[in-house]
């Protein structure tokens, strides 16, 4: 059983992303949409906490929401997947449920 | 899901609440959810996480605000067969509040198995 | 698969509604079902036909009436949300004897039961706001 | 356009469908002017009621659910009077209409 996770804030000014982690398990992942991609790229000051998120949990980003700020010409953080939005209705089928931290 | 719910289909719905009341509207809209889906005879629980727990504080009065004092609702919950309420121990504590500071009974759960609970549900509704 | 989705934000302001559109659109390209949109809170004002942006943006309202017209997907406002907001449609207006209607082609009004009954009636509830 | 109803040689306002503008405007005698306006005449039975959806909301500042105050007047009066029938005999526009309004509560939503 597992769960979608999506954030769509932006953790320079929310803590969402920082709430959802603290709680979710290694079989979850997490969506990054809207403002939330923001933290998408390597070099951000998130950088090594992401990172160990990822080294147990599946991290996802919505390219049209990166290519809209400017960002999709950016290298991404290593083990993040970058998916369009037809990608993010296959997460949703492939998690038992959807949890928006909004 | 093939059934019709008047069929009979009992799903768990988790009601994961996260915000002050008050400053947006969103605690009062998943009270009202809350209360409107108790006729569906469903399974429910409600989860109050991070600014969540101040929706469970005593002693509000929103007289001078001239809002509702719709925190007397959630005692009214258990007569909507809504029983399962969890607050999550470390929410209360990062905000300097304890169980006594709460106008109902709940149960409190640790931040580690949280996502024990969540993993039960077949509905997320987050407000 | 069934996927029914939640709005939880007005048009304009915020990016859930378009986020939600094209979540949708997805979905039903991708060969699933998406048989109700709820929306909720400010996501009612999604649904008034009252509102005229120019031209060279995006016109949220009539993109979700073609979703509706075009792929059956049903367009729910609730109607606690709707009075405190001034959605009004022809049995709202009656009923509470206003002189006007706003709610545009391929929404309705109804309750919340609505959003419980996606609920449950789905495989898949997803949320979009703020 | 505007409606009222006069209770005691007061004026109170209310909507189109009856329902008292001002909820702090509501005494006993409101709930035997509306009645009359509706050809009903209060009996105990109605007034059980009334009391009831007025404690309630009192107390939690929400209009019981149907199913609610019929499980809470069964409780009160005998099983035999916790059903749906037997609200509905006392207040046949409904009992979560008729009777709220009557007792100075919000106007339902028309929510489910």
């Amino acid at each position: 059983m597992s769960t979608l996770n999506i954030i769509n804030k932006s953790p320079f000014e929310k803590r969402t992303l920082d709430q959802c982690l603290s709680r979710i398990s290694k079989d979850d992942a997490v969506i990054l949409i809207e403002d939330a991609v923001v933290v998408a790229m390597s070099g951000t000051s998130y950088d090594s906490q992401l990172k160990t998120a990822t080294a147990d949990k599946k991290l996802y980003v919505l390219t049209p929401d990166l290519e809209a700020r400017g960002l999709a010409d950016r290298s991404l953080l290593d083990g993040l997947t970058a998916v369009d939005y037809k990608g993010f209705v296959a997460l949703v089928t492939e998690h038992d449920r959807v949890h928006s931290w909004l | 899901m093939e059934e019709e719910y008047s069929g009979g289909v009992e799903k768990k719905f988790i009601y994961i609440n996260r915000r002050v009341p008050h400053g947006t509207a969103y605690a009062i809209e998943s009270l009202e959810t809350v209360l409107i889906g108790a006729a569906f005879d469903q399974d429910v629980s409600m989860l109050f996480i991070d600014d969540g727990v101040f929706q469970l504080k005593k002693d509000q009065n929103t007289e001078s605000i001239e809002f509702k004092n719709f925190s007397k609702a959630y005692r009214a919950l258990e007569m909507y067969d809504v029983e399962k309420l969890y607050v999550e121990t470390e929410s209360l504590q990062e905000r300097g509040l304890s169980a006594d500071d709460l106008l109902v009974g709940v149960e409190m759960i640790d931040r580690a198995r949280v996502n024990e609970l969540i993993d039960q549900q077949d509905v997320v509704l987050s407000f | 698969m069934k996927i029914s989705i939640l709005v939880n934000e007005g048009p304009y302001q915020h990016q859930a509604s378009d986020s939600a559109y094209q979540f949708a659109l997805a979905a039903l390209e991708s060969g699933h079902e998406v048989p109700r949109v709820f929306f909720y809170h400010d996501g009612v004002n999604n649904g008034t036909n009252l509102t005229t942006p120019p031209q060279d943006d995006r016109h949220i309202q009539k993109r979700w009436s073609a979703l509706a017209q075009e792929k059956g997907v049903d367009l729910v406002l609730c109607v606690a949300a709707c009075q405190r907001r001034g959605m009004v449609d022809e049995g709202e207006r009656d009923r509470n004897k206003k002189d006007a209607t706003n709610v545009a082609d391929g929404f309705r009004i109804s309750g919340l039961g609505q959003l419980i009954e996606a609920g449950i009636e789905s495989d898949r509830l997803v949320t979009f706001g703020d | 356009m505007s409606n009222s109803i006069e209770v005691n040689g007061k004026e109170l306002a209310t909507d189109e469908e009856g329902y008292l503008e001002n909820l702090a405007d509501w005494e006993p005698g409101v709930a035997n002017v509306m009645a009359e306006i509706d050809d009903c005449e209060l009996t105990d039975n109605h007034w059980e009621v009334i009391n009831f959806l007025r404690e309630y909301y009192e107390e939690y500042q929400i209009a019981p659910a149907v199913r609610v105050l019929t499980k809470a007047i069964g409780k009160k009066l005998g099983k035999e009077y916790g059903n749906g029938k037997y609200l509905y005999e006392l207040y046949p526009y409904g009992p979560a209409k008729q009777a709220c309004k009557y007792a100075g509560l919000p106007k339902p939503t028309g929510c489910v």
